[in-house]
C-alpha cells in the first residue's frame, strides 16, 4: 500500500523524559555505549492509489500543523514508499 | 472492496456429511461434536462450528460449574430475593438501593490474556466489564480490581505488575470512571498465571432497566461501536479454557487492543439511546463476539433472527466469515431497535460519530439464519447454541495432600520472645510487598472523576453518591485470601465474604448483595474440582446464613501453571447501601484524643496468616473460624452506631491483624496513637505474637470520640459485641500524601504499643510505603 | 450568570465543572464540540479528560473542534477561559498559551492531592486568591510536564504569568515547577491540577480538619462570577 | 551526532486507536484522499562516536526485545545516520 510517512522527534533542546527514561534502562543493562536516546512519532499515511507530489506537499503541511506541535517538536522527514 | 472467500454453506453441509472438521483443535470434545451434529441433523458448516465452538467453551458455557452454582439461586430466602431486580443469568445482577434507584455490578476475569501482553489484556478487561454494566441500562459509576500476582523477587513479575497497572490505570481513567478500590497480592503461586479480575458497578434508575433480548419480529438487528477487526479471535474464550505449559504460553493468539475512547463515547451514546427509548434489547460484545451476542440474544428473547454476515463492518476485509463470527474485537455493541425507532437511533449514533450497521432482523420463529452474501452458512436454533451447551459433573477428589497440609499447624513456628523482636517483626509485616501500602498501584488510578467518590483506597470499602439530591449510595469491598483457599476452600471463602462483608459495614453502609469471581486451576483435575466445589458451597452457604443474594459472577479455569494450580481464589464483591455518604466513616482516626476500642474476640489463630508466612515462609493448619452470625451482628452494631454519629473511624482487622491495623490507622490521617495489649492478652488468653498477628475473624478496631464513649461502650455491650479500650490516639504528623516513597514531618506524632516498641510516624510511613516504589517505581 | 462548559468526545470532568459552577452560584451552559455557537455564556470552562482519546497529543484533535474557532475569537475579545488538565493542553494546542504538555516525568499517571501556591491573583479566575495562598487541588493526569523553550521560560516569568505553581513536590517533572499559566490580557488560564475537584466537602481533598473536606477549588469559580458581575 | 533510528510499528492485523482517531480527524477536515493512518515510534539512540555493524546488530536486538513489545509490535526498520 502507497504510503507518505512522516516522522516527529521532541526539539532537540528539550526534555524528553521517555527517551531518558529508557536511555537508563539501557544504561542499567550495560548498553553504556549509547549516548542518549530521543523518542519520537512515526505517523505513516496510507493511500489505496499511488502518492503524488501534491500529497507530499500536502503531507508536509499537514505534518507541521497538525501530526506535530512546533512549539515542542520538529517534523524531521516526510518521504514517500510506494 | 468485496473479498472473494469460498464459503462452506449449509446446503454444502448436507452434500458433504463426511467432510473432515477441525472440531479437536477448536477445543471441541468428539461427544460434544457429535451433539452439534445431532442437533442440526447434520455436520455443521465451518460457521456453525466456529460458533459452538466458542459458545460451548468453557469460559462461554460454565459446563464444569453450572452444577455448582445453581446454588446460588437455590440457597436463598425471599428475604434474600426482595430487593433483587435482575438475579443470576443476566449480563450481570440489579438490586433496588431505594429512592427509584438500582445499581448493579459484576466481577469478572481477564486472567489469560494479562499474562500474555499484560497492558492490553487488563486494559480490555477493565473495558469488558464496564460494557456488561453499560448492557444493563445503567451508567457506570466506578471500577475496582483485584489482582494476583507472582513472588516480586521474580524476574518476570516486573512485566506482568507494570503492564497490569499501567492498562488498568490507562483504560479506567481514560473512561472517567473512579477506582475505588481493589487488591493486589503477590505469591509464588500465581508466577506463570496472575490474575487480573476487575469489577464494575453502574446505576440506573427502576424505569431504565435494559434486558438482553430480541423478542419482537421485525426489530432491526444493529452491530455498532467499533469496527471488526482480526484481533483477538476466539481469543477469551479459548485463551481461558486452556492451561500454559510450565514454559509460558504455547501460542500467541492475536491479543485485542483496547480503545478506551471509543468505550467512552460508546457510554454516552448509549446512555443516549436508552434515554431516546429507542432500544428494546442491549447487547454488549465480549467473549465470543458476535456468536455470543447473536445467539443470546434470540435465545433470551425465545425468538429467532435473520443476519447478513456480509453488512458487519470490518477493520480487515480479509476476514472469513467464521473469523468474522469469533472476533472479539473490543467496544461493540449489539442493539435490538424497532423500526419506527430507527431513524432517532441513526441521529443519535451519528452525534457520536458512532459507526454501526443494521445485520438484520428479528423473527418469530425461534432459529438464527446467518447469510454471506446469498448464501446460508448458518441455521440453528440459537438455544442451543447460547444457553443448552453441554453441562458436565466431573469427577470430583478428595485432595490426598490436604490432611498432611491441615496437619503442620503453625503452632510450631518460634514467636518472639523480647519486645525487640517482635517490633521487628511488625516492621517485617507491615513493610512486606503484600502488607505494604499500595500508594504505588492506586496513585496511578482516578479516583476523583465524577465528583461523588466518598470514599476510596486506601479504605476498607469504596464509597460512592448515587443520588446528588439525597446522599443516597453504595460502597463495595471484594476479598479473597487464597492461602485460606488453600487450606480449607470451604471456609476459604467464607473468610472471602465475610472480610468483605465487614469492609463494607465498617464503612457505616448496610451489606445488600454479593458479587463473585471464581479463580481456580483446571476443572479437569478431581482434587481442583473438589476446591470447586467445597468454595462454592462455602459461598452459597454464608450468603445463606448472612442473608444476602448472590447476583451474578464469573468463573475462570485453568488458572495453572504446568500442572501446578493456583490457590483457590475466589473472589467475593459485597455491595452495601448507605442511605447519605455523608455519614461514611474513615478507616483511620483524623482526631486527637480519641478513644480506640477493638470489637470481637481475640484467638490465637495465625494458621495461613501473613506473620506465618512472612516471618516464617509457612503455610499449614487450618484457617481462622468464621462466625457469620457473629459478623452480622457486628455489622448491624456498626451500623448503628454510625448513624448515631459515634464512630470517628473504624478499620476492619485481616490480614495481618491488629499490628497492621494499627499503622495503617496512624498512617490514613497522620494522628499517633498510645495502644496497651494487656487486656487483649488477658481476656483472649493469648500471648503477644497472637494478640498482634492474630487473623481471628469479626474484629474491628473503631475510635470514639471522648464524649460518645459512654453510649458507645452501651451500644456494644447491649448488642453482645466483646469491646475492649486498648488505647488513645495522639500527636498529628504532617504527611505528604500521594508521592509514593512518603515522608512525614514534625513529627512528634508516634505509634506507640507499649512493652513494645514505638515509632514515628515518618518512620512508619517509610517501611511501609516505601517497599513498592522500590520495588518497582 | 452563564458559564459554558464544553464537551468534546472524550471529555469527562465536564458534569464535574458544572457542579462546581453550580455551587459557586453560577449557571452552567454545556457546550458541544461540534457546535460553533457559544450561547451567549460569559465565560467558559474546557473540562479535564481525554478528549479524542488524546490521541496523537493531548489536546491536539480537540484544537481543531469547531467550538474552538469560536472560543479562540472570544478569548481575543476577553472572554474569560478556563482550561483544567485536558483543557489547558487544548489551549496550549490552541496557542492561546504557549509551551506544551508532555509525558510525566514519572512515566506513570499520577493522581494526587497537590499543593500549589497562586502566583497571580489579576486574572478573573484568581482574584478571591491572595498571592503566595498556598491551597490543596487534586492533581490527575498522565501528561502534565510543562515545557517551553528558554526564552519562553524567561518571557513567563518575567511578565509574571505563571499563575500556579506547584508547591514542596513537583509531580510531574515540570519546568520551573510551573502547574498552571496566564495569558498576557489574564482571561485565559489554565492549569493541570483540578479545581472542580475541590468543591464540596466530602467529596474533596482531606485537609488536616477533616477528610474530604478540601474546597479551594470552589474560589476558581467564585473568582470568575465575582469578575464578571463587577465587570 | 551518529544515530541508530529504530522504527517500531503496531501490528497491521490490530487497531491502531491513535491512528484511527487521527484519521477521522483528517477526514474531518477533508483529506479524504487519505485512506488509513498508522502511528509508531521513531526511536534514535545517539552515539557520541562512529556507529559500527555490531551496534546495528544490537539496536536490532534491542529494538526486538525492548523498545517493541513483539506480542503487539514490529520493528520496521533500523537504520544508521553518521
Ligand atoms: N461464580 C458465579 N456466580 C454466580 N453467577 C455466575 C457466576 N459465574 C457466572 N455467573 C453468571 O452467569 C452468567 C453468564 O456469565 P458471563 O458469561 O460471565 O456473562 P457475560 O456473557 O456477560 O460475560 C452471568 O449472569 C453471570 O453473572
Ligand atoms: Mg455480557
Amino acid at each position: 500500500m502507497p504510503k507518505i510517512i512522516v516522522e516527529v522527534m521532541p526539539k532537540a533542546d528539550l526534555l524528553d523524559p521517555a527517551g531518558k527514561a529508557v536511555n537508563n534502562a539501557l544504561h542499567r543493562n550495560g548498553h553504556n555505549e549509547i549516548a542518549n536516546v530521543r523518542i519520537g512519532k512515526r505517523i505513516e499515511l496510507h493511500f489505496d492509489r499511488a502518492v503524488t507530489e501534491a500529497d507530499v506537499a500536502a503531507a508536509q503541511k499537514i505534518g507541521e500543523e497538525f501530526l506535530s506541535n512546533a512549539v515542542i517538536e520538529d517534523v524531521v522527514s516526510v518521504t514517500i514508499e510506494n | 472492496m468485496s473479498n472473494v472467500i469460498a464459503v462452506d454453506t449449509t446446503k454444502n453441509a448436507k452434500a458433504t456429511p463426511e467432510k473432515a472438521q477441525p472440531w479437536k483443535e477448536l477445543g471441541l470434545k468428539e461427544d460434544e461434536y457429535a451433539r452439534i451434529r445431532e442437533i442440526l441433523g447434520r455436520r455443521p458448516t465451518s460457521a456453525e462450528l466456529a460458533m459452538y465452538s466458542v459458545m460451548w467453551s468453557e469460559h462461554c458455557s460454565y459446563k464444569s460449574s453450572k452444577i455448582y452454582l445453581r446454588q446460588f439461586g437455590e440457597k436463598v430466602t425471599d428475604e434474600m430475593r426482595e430487593h433483587l431486580m435482575v438475579g443470576m443469568g443476566e449480563n450481570a445482577g440489579v438490586v433496588d438501593i431505594g429512592e427509584g434507584w438500582a445499581v448493579t455490578f459484576k466481577v469478572e476475569s481477564h486472567n489469560h490474556p494479562s499474562y500474555i501482553e499484560p497492558f492490553q489484556g487488563a486494559a480490555t478487561g477493565v473495558g469488558g466489564i464496564v460494557r456488561d454494566i453499560l448492557t444493563m441500562g445503567a451508567r457506570p459509576i466506578a471500577v475496582m480490581d483485584q489482582l494476583r500476582f507472582g513472588d516480586v523477587s521474580h524476574p518476570d513479575t516486573a512485566r506482568v505488575v507494570h503492564g497490569v497497572v499501567s492498562g488498568i490505570s490507562f483504560y479506567g481513567n481514560c473512561l472517567g470512571l473512579p477506582n475505588i478500590g481493589g487488591e493486589t497480592v503477590f505469591d509464588k503461586v500465581y508466577q506463570g498465571n496472575p490474575l487480573v479480575n476487575a469489577l464494575s458497578v453502574g446505576a440506573l434508575r427502576h424505569e431504565d432497566l435494559k434486558l438482553a433480548k430480541a423478542s419482537n419480529p421485525g426489530d432491526q438487528v444493529i452491530l455498532f461501536g467499533a469496527r471488526t477487526g482480526a484481533d483477538g479471535i476466539g481469543g477469551v474464550s479459548v485463551l481461558a479454557s486452556e492451561t500454559f505449559d510450565a514454559d509460558g504460553p504455547s501460542r500467541r493468539p492475536a491479543v485485542q487492543v483496547g480503545d478506551p475512547f471509543a468505550e467512552k463515547v460508546l457510554i454516552e451514546c448509549c446512555l443516549e439511546l436508552y434515554a431516546a427509548g429507542v432500544v428494546a434489547g442491549i447487547q454488549d460484545l465480549g467473549g465470543a463476539g458476535l456468536s455470543c451476542a447473536t445467539s443470546e440474544l434470540a435465545s433470551n428473547g425465545q425468538a429467532g433472527m435473520r443476519v447478513q454476515l456480509r453488512n458487519v463492518l470490518l477493520r480487515d476485509e480479509s476476514l472469513t466469515p467464521e473469523e468474522i463470527l469469533m472476533s472479539e474485537s473490543q467496544e461493540r455493541m449489539m442493539a435490538i431497535v424497532p423500526k419506527r425507532d430507527l431513524a432517532a437511533f441513526k441521529k443519535i449514533v451519528e452525534k457520536w460519530e458512532v459507526e454501526y450497521s443494521v445485520l438484520g432482523e428479528v423473527i418469530r420463529e425461534p432459529r438464527l439464519y446467518i447469510n454471506w452474501g446469498d448464501e446460508e452458512i448458518v441455521n440453528v436454533p440459537p438455544r442451543t447454541v447460547a444457553h443448552d451447551g453441554p453441562v458436565y459433573e466431573r469427577p470430583v477428589a478428595y485432595p490426598a495432600w490436604i490432611d498432611a497440609l491441615n496437619a503442620d499447624s503453625s503452632s510450631r513456628l518460634a514467636r518472639a520472645t523480647d519486645a525487640a523482636a517482635l517490633a521487628e517483626q511488625i516492621v517485617e509485616v507491615v513493610s512486606s510487598p503484600n502488607q505494604a501500602s499500595k500508594n504505588w498501584i492506586t496513585n496511578q488510578y482516578d479516583h476523583y472523576v465524577g465528583g461523588n467518590t466518598a470514599l476510596a483506597m486506601p479504605d476498607d470499602g469504596g464509597m460512592v453518591r448515587v443520588s446528588e439530591e439525597t446522599g443516597l449510595g453504595i460502597a463495595i469491598a471484594t476479598d479473597a485470601n487464597g492461602r485460606y483457599g488453600q487450606l480449607d476452600p470451604y471456609a476459604g471463602a467464607q473468610l472471602a465474604l465475610a472480610e468483605a462483608y465487614r469492609n463494607v459495614a465498617v464503612t457505616g453502609a448496610t451489606p445488600m448483595a454479593v458479587t463473585n469471581c471464581l479463580n481456580f486451576g483446571s476443572p479437569e483435575n478431581p482434587e481442583v474440582m473438589w476446591q470447586f466445589k467445597q468454595a462454592t458451597a462455602g459461598l452459597a452457604d454464608g450468603c445463606l446464613a448472612l442473608g444476602i443474594p448472590v447476583t451474578g459472577g464469573n468463573v475462570s479455569f485453568y488458572n495453572q501453571t504446568g500442572d501446578v494450580a493456583i490457590h483457590p481464589t475466589p473472589v467475593v464483591g459485597v455491595l452495601g447501601v448507605i442511605d447519605d455518604v455523608a455519614r461514611r466513616i474513615p478507616a483511620g482516626w483524623q482526631d486527637e484524643g480519641h478513644n480506640l476500642y477493638l470489637l470481637g474476640t481475640t484467638r490465637d489463630e495465625l494458621d495461613g496468616s501473613v506473620w506465618a508466612g512472612v516471618i516464617h515462609d509457612h503455610l499449614g493448619g487450618k484457617p481462622p473460624v468464621v462466625d457469620l452470625a457473629f459478623e452480622a451482628k457486628l455489622a448491624a452494631a456498626l451500623n448503628a452506631a454510625s448513624e448515631q454519629g459515634l464512630l470517628a473511624s473504624a478499620h476492619d482487622l485481616s490480614e495481618g491483624g491488629l499490628a497492621q491495623a494499627l499503622v495503617e490507622g496512624v498512617l490514613r490521617f497522620g494522628v499517633g496513637a498510645r495502644v496497651w495489649l494487656d487486656e487483649i492478652k488477658q481476656v483472649g488468653n493469648v500471648d503477644d505474637t497472637a494478640a498482634l498477628f492474630s487473623e481471628s475473624t469479626g474484629r474491628v478496631l473503631v475510635s470514639v470520640g471522648r464524649e460518645d464513649d459512654v453510649k458507645f461502650v452501651g451500644l456494644c455491650e447491649a448488642r453482645g459485641i466483646p469491646v475492649l479500650r486498648i488505647g488513645v490516639t495522639d500527636g498529628r504528623a504532617v504527611l505528604a500524601a500521594g508521592s509514593g516513597a512518603a515522608s512525614a514531618t514534625d513529627s512528634d506524632a508516634r505509634l506507640e504499643i507499649q512493652g513494645v516498641a514505638s515509632w514515628s510516624l515518618a518512620e512508619l510511613a517509610g517501611v511501609h510505603e516505601g517497599t513498592l516504589p522500590e520495588l518497582f517505581g | 450568570m452563564r458559564i459554558g462548559v464544553v464537551t468534546f468526545p472524550g471529555t469527562l470532568d465536564d458534569r464535574d465543572a458544572q457542579r462546581a459552577v453550580r455551587l459557586a452560584g453560577g449557571e452552567p451552559v454545556a457546550l458541544w464540540h461540534a457546535d460553533t455557537n457559544l450561547h451567549t455564556v460569559d465565560a467558559v470552562v474546557l473540562p479535564g479528560g481525554f478528549s479524542f482519546g488524546d490521541y496523537l497529543r493531548c489536546g491536539a484533535i480537540a484544537a481543531q473542534a469547531p467550538v474552538m474557532e469560536s472560543i479562540i475569537k472570544a478569548a481575543a475579545g476577553g472572554l474569560p477561559v478556563l482550561g483544567i488538565c485536558n483543557g489547558f493542553q487544548v489551549l496550549v494546542e490552541s496557542h492561546l498559551l504557549p509551551g506544551g504538555l508532555i509525558r510525566n516525568d514519572v512515566q506513570t499517571f499520577v493522581c494526587r492531592d497537590q499543593k500549589l501556591v497562586v502566583e497571580n491573583v489579576d486574572t478573573p479566575w484568581t482574584n478571591e486568591f491572595t498571592l503566595g495562598q498556598e491551597i490543596t487541588i487534586p492533581l490527575k493526569n498522565g501528561e502534565g510536564g510543562y515545557i517551553a523553550d528558554a526564552e519562553t521560560l524567561k518571557r513567563l516569568e518575567g511578565e509574571g504569568l505563571v499563575a500556579f505553581r506547584y508547591k514542596d513536590f513537583n509531580p510531574n517533572g515540570s519546568m520551573n515547577d510551573i502547574a498552571g499559566l496566564r495569558n498576557e490580557r489574564g482571561n485565559v488560564v489554565g492549569l493541570m491540577p483540578h479545581p472542580e475537584h475541590a468543591v464540596e466537602a466530602g467529596f474533596g481533598p482531606d485537609t488536616s480538619v477533616a477528610m474530604r473536606s478540601g474546597v479551594d477549588g470552589l474560589k476558581f469559580f467564585t473568582s470568575v462570577l465575582k469578575s464578571l458581575v463587577e465587570a
